[in-house]
C-alpha cells in the first residue's frame, strides 16, 4: 500500500496541516489563509479521484492487523460519495473564508477549520466504532470552537449550550459503545453487524437506544436538537454554513451506518433493527417531530439567519424521515435530499452572511426591495429557497419526491407521517415564499449594494450546481443509489466487503 | 415515436432561458416570448393525434419511462392556449404592465408538457413548475403589498393542491406499479364496482388539486385576489388558460365515471357526479352574486371567471355526451371572450391607471376599438346569439334540462342572468356614463393592441357564426371518451338534444333588422350632438349646483337595494375556514417556538428526559 | 312638400306632450284637466317627466326670477317644435303681483309665448279650450313660437340678463365648500 | 326564395309593430275606460310616433345611436323566429331559449344607448330593469325547465304541434302552475305597473327614457311595441296552443295582454327588492312545483 494512494490521507493531510499552520503563520498570515485552501482542495481532488476513478470499495488497514482485529478505514460507495461532498462544500466556504475571517484570527481559524473537515470525513471514512467516537469528538470540539467565533455575544452563548448538549451526547453513545464491547469484545463495525444478534435483547436495545440518542444530538433529531437555533444565529455565517452543509452529513451518515448497518436485521423489504424495540421506527418518530416543530417554530421569526437554522433543523428531520423508511427508495432520497440540503442550506448561509457583511442586516424587513439593490444575491438566494422547496427545476424537487415516493410504498404508519410532513412543507414554503415576496417587492427605494467578488464565486458555482441537478438528476442520482444499496443491504454491502471469511449469522 | 412533441417542451423552455438573459431589455424581453409563443404555435402544426414518445429518465436507481402521447383533448387544448397565448404576448409588446417574459414562457413548456403527458412523474413536475412559475409573476402586480399577500394566498393553496396530488400518485404507484395516467385510470374504472369508496378517495385527492386550480366552490377563495392584483397582461392568460388545466384534468379522470354503476344514482346520475354538479352550480351562483358588489373591475370578472368555470363542472359532471360537449365547448368560448375583456381591461388600465370602476367612466368617445371589443366581449359573455357564448350556453341548458334538474337549471338561469347584470355593471362603469377631466387626454390602444382587439372581435364572431370548427373536434374528443358525440350538421349548426340552431341565419336577420334600423333613423328628422353634460337636472343649473363628472358618474353601489336579498349568505364565510387554518398554524407556531427557551440546562434536560422515556420504553416493551 | 308639412302639422296638433313641469299656483288645474271629469288625453294631450320628451311648456302662473332662470335651461332642452302657453294674468302683465320686486311682468319679454290663457288661474275648460286653439294654430302653421325664439335670440338674452342679475347662485361657490365628511 | 324569405320577414316586423302600437292603443283606452274617462283614440299611439319621428332631437354620441337602434333591430329579428298561427318563416329554428337570448340583445343595446347619454336616472333606470329581468327570469327558467321536459322539445313550432287538438291538452290546462307562474312573469317581463320600476316617472324620470328626444323616443315605443307582440307571442305559443291562423293568434295575445291590463289599472308599484323578492317567492315557488310534477 503505497503511502500514495492511500485513503487515509484524507484524514491525516487536514490534520497534519492543521497543526503546522501556526509555524506557516509565523511566516506570514497570508500563507496560512492559502494553506487551509490547499489542504482541503487536495482533499477535494483526492476524493474526486477515488469516486470518479470509481477505487471504492476499498479498505484501508492500520498496520497490517486484519479487520477484526486492528482498525481499518472502509471507503464504500456511500464514504467515497459523501467524502467528496463534504470536501467540496469545505473547498466552497474555504474560498468564502478568504474574505470572511479578518486579518487577526486566521490562524485560530484555520486550525480550527481543518481539524472540522479532517475530523468530518473521519467520520464518514471509518469502520471502527470506537474511532467514529474519536472523529466526532474532534468535530465536537472543533465546531464548539468555531461556533464561538466572531465578534458577537451570542456565538459564546450560542457554543456552550453546543458545547453541553453535544458531551451529553457523546458520553451517551461512549456508554453504548462499552456495553457492546463488554458483550462482543470487538470494536469494528463489520464483526459488531455480523454478530450483533448473539447479545442479550434487553441489553441490545438499551445500548441501542444509548448510541442512538448519542448521535441524534449531532443529528438534531427533536428532543436533542435544543442547541441548534442558537448556535447557528451565534456562529458567523461562513461558521454556520460548514456545520448545516459538512457536520450535518457526517452525523446523518454515523446515525444510520450504526442504525441500520450495525443494528439492522439483514434481509426483509424494510430494515428494522434487533432488539425490543424497533429502532428505525423510533428515528422515524424523532424526525417527524423535529419535521413539525422546526417548520412551525421558523414560521413566526423575524431574523432571516434564526429561520434559515430552524428550517436546517426541519430539513435534517425530512432527512431522517427519508432514511427511516428503510427501503432502497427512501434511502435513495434522504442521501440525495441531504447532498441538496447542504449545498442549498450552506448557499444560502453564505449569502445571509455577504448581505450582512455589506449592510443589508439580517431581519426579513431589511430584506425589502433586495431584487432592485443586488439582483444576483436575490437570484441565488430564491434559487436555494425554490431548492429546498422542492420546486421543479431545481434539485430539491427529485429528492423530496423520491421521499414521498417510498414513505407512499411502504403505506401504513408512514401515509399518516408523509401527511404531516407535507403539510409542515406547505408551512415552509411560505415562509421562504414570504422572503422571496419581500425581496421582489420593488415600491421601496434603496441604494445599490455591489457584491464583493471572492464570496460570489462559491455561492455562484453552488447555485449552479442546484440549477444543474434540477435539469440532469443523474449527476447526483447515480452515487446516491449506489450508496442506498450499501446502506440497506447489510450483509452483501458492508459486511462482507470487510470481512470476506466471516460466516452470515 | 417522434421528437417534435419533444421540441414542443422544449423550444419554450430555450425560449425563456433567452428571456431570463434579456430580462434588462424590456422590449427584447417581450419580442423573445412572442416569437418563442409563434415558433411553438408553427410547430404545433407538426403535431398529430396518435403520436407517442418515451423518455427513459434512471431516477430513484431505476428507469422511469417519461411518455408522452397526443390524444384528441390535448391537441384541442393545445391549440386553443398556444394560439391565444401568441394573441396575448403579441398584445403584450407594447403593453407597459411589469410582467416577466421567461415566466410566461415556463408556464408555456408546463402547459405543453401537461397536455401531451401520460405519466404522472411529468404530470406532477410540470404541474409544479406551471405553480411556482404563476406565483413568482403574480408577485409583479402592480400595487405591492396586495399583490404580494394575492401571491402568497395562492401559493399556498396551490402548494397545498400539488401535495394532494403529490400523495395521489404515489397510492395509484403502489397499487398499479406503473406511473402512465391511461393504466392507472383503466385500473381504477376496473375496480371502481368492487369498493368504490377507495375509488373515490383516491380520485379525490387529484380532483382537490384540479378544483384548487380551477377555483372550484370551496377552493375559490385565492381567485379573486390573484386575478386582480396579478399583472394586467397575465391576468388573461391565467385565468382564460390556466384555470382550464384543473378542466383538463378532471377529463382526465372522467372515464371512471362512467363505470360508476355500482353507486347509488340520484337523478340518473351516479351521487358522486351529482354532487359534484351541485358544486358546479353553486361556484356559478356564488361567483356572480359576489362579483355584483364589486368595485374592482379585475375582481369583477375574477369572480365571473370562476362563475363560468362553475358551468363548465356542472357540464362536465353530467357525463352526458350533451354535457361534456356543452363544457369542453365552454371551455373554449370562456377563454376567447374572458382573455379579450381582460386584454380590453389591460389596454384601459394601462391608459387610465386605475382598476377602480367608480373612478374610470364614460371611456368610449376615447378608446372606441377597445369599446367595441368589450362590447362584443360582454355580449358574449352574456350568451347573446351571434356572439359566441351562445352555443355552450345554450348547450349546458340543453343537457340540465335533459338530465331533469329543476333546481339546478333554475340556479344556473339565476347565474346568466346575474351574469349579464354585473357585465353590464362594468361595461357601464368603464366605458359609458360621465368621462372625468382626468380622463381627457386618454389616447385609444397603439395599433399593436387595437390589431390584436380586431381579431378577438372577428374570432368571437367567427366562432360565434360558424361554431361547427369547433364542435367538430369536441365531437372528436367526446367519442375518444367512449360517449356517443353529438350528430353535427354543416358549421352554422349548434345542434342539441332538442332542437338546433342555425346562428347564420340569426346574424343574418340581426343584420337586414339593423338595416331596416338605420334606414328608419337616417330619414327621420335630423339630430344634433350634444356635449355629455348637457342632460336633464330638472332645471336645476349645473355649475351652480358644483357639478362634476365624477359625482354625476353613477357607478358606485350600483346594485345596493338588492344587497338586502343576497346580505344574509355574505355571513357564512367561506374562505374562513382557510383563514382559520392559516391562524391555527400562526398560533402553534409562536407556542411551539417558546419550547427553544435560550438557556442550556433546559436544553440538557430535554435531553436526557428522552432518554429516559426511550429507556423505559424500551424495557417495557 | 307642403301636403307632407299638412300632414306632419296635423299630426302634431293631435298629440301634445305637456311638460309636467307646473312653476306656478295654476298647477293646481292640471289634475282635475288630466282626470275623468275633463280627461285632457282626450285631446293626446298627456303629461312627460322630461324637456326631452315634451312638447308643450306651461307657464301656470307668476314666475319668480330663480324659477324664471330654471325655466329658461328647462325650455333650451327642449325639442325643436315646442310651444309655451301662459296660464293667467301674472303672465301677461304680472298680475295681482304687478309691482313685487322678485316676480317678472310680461312673460313674453323673456320666452316667445304662443298662446295666453286669461283668468286668474283658468279652469279646466279654459285649458282645454287653449288645447283646441293650439292644435288650429299649429295644424295652420302659425304657432312660430320656437323659430321667434331663435330668430332674435340677442333680444331675449338681454331681457333675460337684465332680470336674472339680481339673482345670487344658490349655494356657495365650490371653493368656499368646506368638506364636512 | 331568399328575396321571398326577406319579404315575408319584413312583413312579420311590420305586423308586430302595428299589432303592437294598436295593443298600446287599446291599453290606454282601456286604462281610461277603468278611470271613467273617454282615453285617446285607439289609433293614437300611431299618431304619437308619427309626430316624435318628424321632431328634432338631440343625441350622445354614436354609442346612443347604435343602441336605440339595436334595441329595435333586436326585437325585430328575434320577432321573425316566432311561430304566429300559420306564419311560421323559420319551423326548425325557433328555439325558446335561443329567442330570449335574443331578446337579451336587445335590452343590452337599449341599455348601452340609454347609459351612454351619461344621465344617472338612466343608469338607475337600467340598473332596475336589469335587477327585475333577474327577478322574472327565474320562475320563467322553472317554467321553460316544465315546458321542455312536458313536450320533450325545445323548438317552438313543436310545442306548438303538441298543443293540437282541442282546448283540453292546451298546456294552460295540463301545466296550470306553470301558466300561472308565466303569467306573472309575463307581468314583469311587459313592465306592466306593478314591476314598472325601472320606468318610473314620479322617481327618476322616466328611468331609461329620460334623455330620449324625438326620434329616439320614437324607437323607445317601436321597441316596447315589438317587445308587448313578441311576450304575449311566446306566451301564446307557450300555453295557449298557438293558433291557426293570424287573426286568432292575435286575439289571443290580447286576451293575455287584456289580464296584464287590468293589473297594471290598478295595481301600485312595487321597491325594486321587493318586486325581485316576490318574483322569487309565489311565482317561482308555482314553477317550481310545476317542473316537480313534470318530472316525476
Amino acid at each position: 500500500m503505497n503511502i500514495f494512494n492511500n485513503a487515509a490521507l484524507l484524514i491525516g493531510v487536514p490534520l497534519l496541516f492543521a497543526f503546522s499552520i501556526p509555524l506557516f503563520g509565523l511566516i506570514s498570515k497570508e500563507l496560512a489563509k492559502w494553506v487551509t485552501l490547499l489542504t482541503i482542495g487536495f482533499n477535494a481532488s483526492f476524493s474526486f479521484y477515488i469516486l470518479f476513478a470509481h477505487k471504492y470499495p476499498t479498505m484501508v488497514v492500520m498496520g497490517n492487523w486484519l479487520p477484526p482485529f486492528g482498525e481499518n478505514l472502509y471507503i464504500g460507495p456511500v464514504a467515497a460519495f459523501l467524502v467528496f461532498v463534504i470536501s467540496m462544500i469545505g473547498l466552497l466556504i474555504a474560498i468564502y473564508n478568504l474574505w470572511a475571517i479578518k486579518k487577526g484570527d486566521v490562524i485560530r481559524f484555520s486550525v480550527l477549520f481543518l481539524m472540522f473537515t479532517a475530523g468530518a470525513s473521519g467520520i464518514v471514512l471509518t469502520g471502527d466504532i470506537f474511532n467514529l467516537f474519536i472523529f466526532m469528538e474532534i468535530t465536537g470540539i472543533s465546531s464548539y470552537a468555531l461556533a464561538a467565533f466572531g465578534p458577537e455575544r451570542r456565538a459564546l452563548g450560542g457554543a456552550f449550550k453546543f458545547l453541553v448538549v453535544s458531551s451529553i451526547g457523546s458520553t451517551l453513545y461512549l456508554m453504548g459503545v462499552t456495553l457492546i464491547y463488554t458483550q462482543l469484545g470487538t470494536l469494528n463495525i463489520a464483526e459488531i453487524a455480523a454478530r450483533i444478534n448473539q447479545t442479550t435483547p434487553g441489553l441490545l436495545t438499551f445500548a441501542g437506544i444509548l448510541i442512538i440518542s448519542g448521535l441524534a444530538v449531532e443529528a438534531e433529531l427533536f428532543p436533542f436538537n435544543g442547541w441548534v437555533p442558537d448556535t447557528y444565529t451565534g456562529a458567523i455565517n461562513g461558521v454556520s454554513a460548514s456545520l448545516s452543509g459538512i457536520a450535518a452529513i457526517s452525523a446523518v451518515y454515523a446515525l444510520f451506518r450504526i442504525a441500520m448497518t450495525v443494528f439492522g436485521k439483514s434481509g426483509g423489504a424494510y430494515v428494522s433493527t434487533y432488539g425490543k424495540i424497533d429502532l428505525m421506527a423510533l428515528i422515524a418518530l424523532l424526525a417527524t417531530a423535529t419535521v413539525i416543530i422546526g417548520e412551525l417554530s421558523a414560521l413566526s421569526q423575524k431574523n432571516v439567519k434564526k429561520m434559515l437554522a430552524y428550517s436546517s433543523m426541519a430539513q435534517m428531520g425530512l432527512i431522517a424521515v427519508g432514511f427511516s423508511i428503510g427501503n432502497k427508495l427512501g434511502v435513495y432520497g434522504g442521501i440525495f435530499q441531504l447532498v441538496n440540503h447542504s449545498i442549498a442550506k450552506s448557499m444560502l448561509f453564505l449569502i445571509v452572511g455577504v448581505l450582512v457583511a455589506v449592510g443589508v442586516g439580517e431581519n426579513i424587513d431589511d430584506f425589502k426591495g433586495l431584487w432592485k439593490r443586488n439582483p444576483f444575491l436575490t437570484l441565488t438566494f430564491s434559487i436555494g429557497a425554490f431548492s429546498m422547496l422542492g420546486f421543479p427545476l431545481f434539485g430539491g424537487f427529485w429528492s423530496k419526491f423520491s421521499i414521498v415516493a417510498a414513505s407512499v410504498q411502504r403505506g401504513g404508519w408512514y401515509d399518516f407521517i408523509i401527511g404531516l410532513v407535507l403539510f409542515a412543507s406547505v408551512v415552509e414554503a411560505f415562509y421562504y415564499l414570504r422572503i422571496v415576496a419581500y425581496m421582489f417587492a420593488s415600491d421601496v427605494e434603496l441604494p445599490k449594494v455591489k457584491t464583493p467578488i471572492t464570496p460570489a464565486i462559491p455561492i455562484f458555482i453552488l447555485a449552479v450546481s442546484i440549477v444543474a441537478i434540477g435539469i440532469f438528476p443523474q449527476i447526483v442520482g447515480t452515487f446516491s443509489a449506489q450508496a442506498a444499496g450499501e446502506l440497506t443491504h447489510k450483509m452483501s454491502g458492508y459486511i462482507l466487503h470487510v470481512i470476506p471469511s466471516i460466516a452470515a449469522h | 415515436m417522434n421528437s417534435n412533441i419533444i421540441w414542443l417542451v422544449f423550444t419554450p423552455l430555450i425560449g425563456s432561458a433567452i428571456a431570463a438573459i434579456l430580462y434588462r431589455v424590456k422590449f427584447l424581453d417581450r419580442l423573445v416570448t412572442f416569437s418563442t409563443f409563434a415558433i411553438t404555435l408553427l410547430l404545433l402544426f407538426s403535431v398529430h393525434v396518435g403520436q407517442s414518445y418515451t423518455f427513459n429518465l434512471n431516477f430513484m436507481g431505476k428507469i422511469i419511462p417519461l411518455s408522452w402521447n397526443v390524444t384528441h383533448l390535448s391537441i384541442f387544448m393545445l391549440y386553443i392556449s398556444v394560439a391565444f397565448g401568441t394573441l396575448l404576448t403579441f398584445y403584450s409588446l407594447m403593453d407597459k404592465s411589469r410582467m416577466k417574459g421567461f415566466l410566461l414562457l415556463l408556464i408555456l413548456a408546463a402547459n405543453n408538457w401537461i397536455f401531451t403527458t401520460n405519466d404522472m412523474v411529468g404530470f406532477f413536475f410540470a404541474w409544479e413548475l406551471m405553480g411556482w412559475a404563476s406565483i413568482v409573476s403574480v408577485l409583479g402586480g402592480r400595487d405591492e403589498n396586495s399583490s404580494r399577500h394575492a401571491a402568497l394566498y395562492y401559493a399556498m393553496m396551490s402548494i397545498a393542491g400539488s401535495y394532494s396530488m403529490f400523495f395521489g400518485v404515489f397510492t395509484l404507484w403502489k397499487l398499479t406499479g406503473s406511473l402512465s395516467i391511461s393504466t392507472n385510470v383503466a385500473y381504477l374504472s376496473s375496480i371502481v364496482g368492487m369498493h368504490p369508496w377507495w375509488v373515490l378517495g383516491i380520485v379525490s385527492l387529484f380532483f382537490v388539486t384540479f378544483m384548487i386550480k380551477a377555483g372550484i366552490f370551496p377552493f375559490h377563495t385565492w381567485v379573486p385576489m390573484a386575478y386582480a392584483y396579478a399583472p394586467d397582461t397575465f391576468t388573461p392568460f391565467l385565468s382564460g388558460v390556466m384555470s382550464k388545466y384543473g378542466i383538463y384534468g378532471m377529463l382526465l379522470f372522467l372515464p371512471i365515471s362512467l363505470m360508476e354503476k355500482g353507486m347509488p344514482a340520484a337523478f340518473g346520475l351516479p351521487w358522486v357526479n351529482y354532487i359534484f354538479m351541485w358544486i358546479g352550480v353553486t361556484t356559478a351562483v356564488v361567483g356572480t352574486v359576489l362579483a355584483f358588489f364589486q368595485d374592482d373591475v379585475k375582481k369583477l370578472f375574477a369572480y365571473s371567471s370562476f362563475s363560468n368555470l362553475g358551468y363548465i363542472v356542472a357540464a362536465i359532471s353530467l357525463f352526458s355526451s350533451v354535457g361534456v360537449t356543452a363544457g369542453i365547448y365552454h371551455a373554449f368560448n370562456h377563454l376567447l371572450f374572458k382573455g379579450a375583456l381582460f386584454i380590453t381591461l389591460a389596454a384601459v388600465i394601462s391608459r387610465t391607471g386605475t382598476s377602480k370602476m367608480s373612478e374610470m367612466g364614460g371611456l368610449w368617445r376615447k378608446m372606441p376599438v377597445t369599446f367595441f371589443t368589450f362590447f362584443i366581449g360582454i355580449a358574449s359573455a352574456a350568451g347573446i346569439p351571434p356572439f359566441n357564448g351562445f352555443g355552450s350556453k345554450w348547450l349546458i341548458y340543453q343537457a340540465m334540462i335533459k338530465q331533469h334538474l329543476p333546481f339546478a337549471t333554475v340556479m344556473l338561469f339565476l347565474a346568466s342572468t346575474g351574469a349579464f347584470m354585473y357585465l353590464f355593471k362594468a361595461f357601464h362603469s368603464v366605458f359609458l356614463g360621465q368621462r372625468s377631466a382626468r380622463y381627457d387626454n386618454v389616447k385609444e390602444v397603439p395599433v399593436v393592441g387595437q390589431i390584436v382587439e380586431y381579431l378577438l372581435m372577428f374570432a368571437m364572431i367567427f366562432f360565434g357564426v360558424q361554431p361547427g370548427y369547433i364542435l367538430k373536434p369536441i365531437g372528436a374528443i367526446v367519442s375518444s371518451m367512449g360517449l356517443k358525440p353529438l350528430p353535427t350538421m354543416a358549421n352554422g349548426y349548434v345542434t342539441g338534444m332538442f332542437s338546433n340552431v342555425y346562428v347564420p341565419l340569426i346574424s343574418w336577420s340581426l343584420a337586414i333588422s339593423f338595416t331596416v334600423g338605420f334606414i328608419l333613423f337616417f330619414i327621420s328628422a335630423k339630430h344634433k350632438y350634444v356635449s355629455q353634460s348637457d342632460n336633464y337636472t330638472a332645471g336645476q343649473i349645473p355649475e351652480e349646483w358644483n357639478l362634476t363628472p365624477e359625482t354625476y358618474q353613477f357607478s358606485w353601489k350600483f346594485y345596493e337595494p338588492i344587497e338586502g336579498i343576497f346580505a344574509p349568505f355574505f355571513r357564512i364565510k367561506i374562505d374562513g375556514f382557510f383563514r382559520g387554518l392559516a391562524n391555527w398554524t400562526a398560533a402553534t407556531s409562536s407556542a411551539i417556538k417558546e419550547i427553544f427557551v435560550s438557556n442550556a440546562q433546559i436544553y440538557a434536560f430535554f435531553a436526557v428526559a428522552g432518554l429516559i422515556i426511550f429507556v423505559i420504553a424500551g424495557w417495557v416493551a | 312638400m307642403s301636403e307632407w308639412k299638412d300632414l306632419t302639422n296635423f299630426f302634431r296638433g293631435r298629440s301634445f306632450w305637456m311638460l309636467h313641469y307646473c312653476t306656478g299656483c295654476g298647477a293646481m288645474e292640471l289634475p282635475p284637466t288630466m282626470t275623468s271629469r275633463w280627461d285632457m288625453e282626450r285631446f293626446g294631450v298627456i303629461p312627460m317627466a322630461t324637456p326631452r320628451q315634451a312638447d308643450i311648456l306651461l307657464v301656470t302662473g307668476y314666475l319668480s326670477l330663480k324659477s324664471l332662470k330654471r325655466l329658461i335651461y328647462t325650455y333650451e332642452q327642449m325639442h325643436a317644435p315646442k310651444w309655451v302657453l301662459g296660464f293667467g294674468s301674472c303672465t301677461i302683465n304680472g298680475g295681482v303681483y304687478w309691482d313685487s320686486y322678485n316676480v317678472i311682468e310680461r312673460l313674453d319679454k323673456y320666452l316667445p309665448v304662443d298662446l295666453y290663457i286669461a283668468g286668474c288661474m283658468p279652469r279646466p275648460e279654459a285649458i282645454l279650450d287653449s288645447f283646441k286653439k293650439l292644435r288650429e294654430l299649429v295644424e295652420k302653421g302659425e304657432a312660430k313660437g320656437y323659430e321667434k325664439y331663435v330668430k332674435n335670440y340677442e333680444w331675449y338674452k338681454a331681457n333675460q340678463d337684465r332680470v336674472l342679475k339680481r339673482t345670487k347662485p344658490v349655494l356657495q361657490k365650490p371653493e368656499e365648500v368646506t368638506r364636512s365628511a | 326564395m331568399i328575396f321571398l324569405k326577406l319579404l315575408e320577414g319584413i312583413g312579420v316586423g311590420l305586423l308586430s309593430l302595428t299589432v303592437g302600437l294598436l295593443f298600446m292603443g287599446l291599453a290606454r283606452k282601456i286604462t281610461a275606460r277603468i278611470q271613467r274617462r273617454y282615453g285617446p283614440p285607439v289609433l293614437q299611439n300611431f299618431i304619437d310616433v308619427f309626430k316624435l319621428f318628424s321632431k328634432q332631437s338631440i343625441s350622445h354620441g354614436f354609442a346612443f345611436d347604435l343602441g336605440l337602434v339595436a334595441g329595435v333591430s333586436a326585437l325585430l329579428a328575434a320577432v321573425v323566429f316566432l311561430p304566429m298561427g300559420q306564419i311560421n318563416l323559420f319551423p326548425h329554428n325557433s328555439s325558446l331559449i335561443m329567442i330570449i337570448y335574443l331578446m337579451t340583445m336587445a335590452y343590452l343595446g337599449m341599455a348601452m344607448g340609454v347609459s351612454s347619454s351619461g344621465n344617472p336616472n338612466a343608469t338607475i333606470g337600467v340598473a332596475r330593469a336589469l335587477t327585475m329581468m333577474m327577478g322574472y327570469e327565474l320562475p320563467f327558467a322553472a317554467v321553460i325547465f316544465s315546458v321542455y321536459i312536458f313536450a320533450k322539445t325545445g323548438s317552438l313550432t313543436n310545442i306548438v304541434a303538441a298543443q293540437g287538438g282541442g282546448f283540453l291538452n292546451w298546456n294552460m290546462v295540463r301545466l296550470p302552475f306553470g301558466f300561472l307562474a308565466a303569467e306573472i312573469a309575463l307581468q314583469g317581463m311587459l313592465g306592466e305597473k306593478p314591476f314598472d320600476m325601472a320606468i318610473a316617472p314620479a322617481e327618476i324620470a322616466s328611468g331609461p327614457m329620460v334623455e330620449l328626444g324625438g326620434k329616439y323616443l320614437g324607437f323607445g315605443m317601436l321597441q316596447h311595441a315589438v317587445g308587448i307582440y313578441l311576450e304575449t307571442g311566446i306566451m301564446v305559443d307557450l300555453f295557449l296552443g298557438g293558433a291557426s291562423n293570424i287573426w286568432i293568434f292575435v286575439t289571443k295575445q290580447f286576451e293575455l295582454f287584456f289580464i296584464a291590463l287590468l293589473i297594471n289599472a290598478v295595481l301600485p308599484r312595487f321597491k325594486i327588492e321587493d318586486g325581485v323578492k316576490f318574483m322569487w317567492k309565489v311565482p317561482l315557488l308555482l314553477g317550481v312545483i310545476q317542473a316537480l310534477i313534470v318530472v316525476l
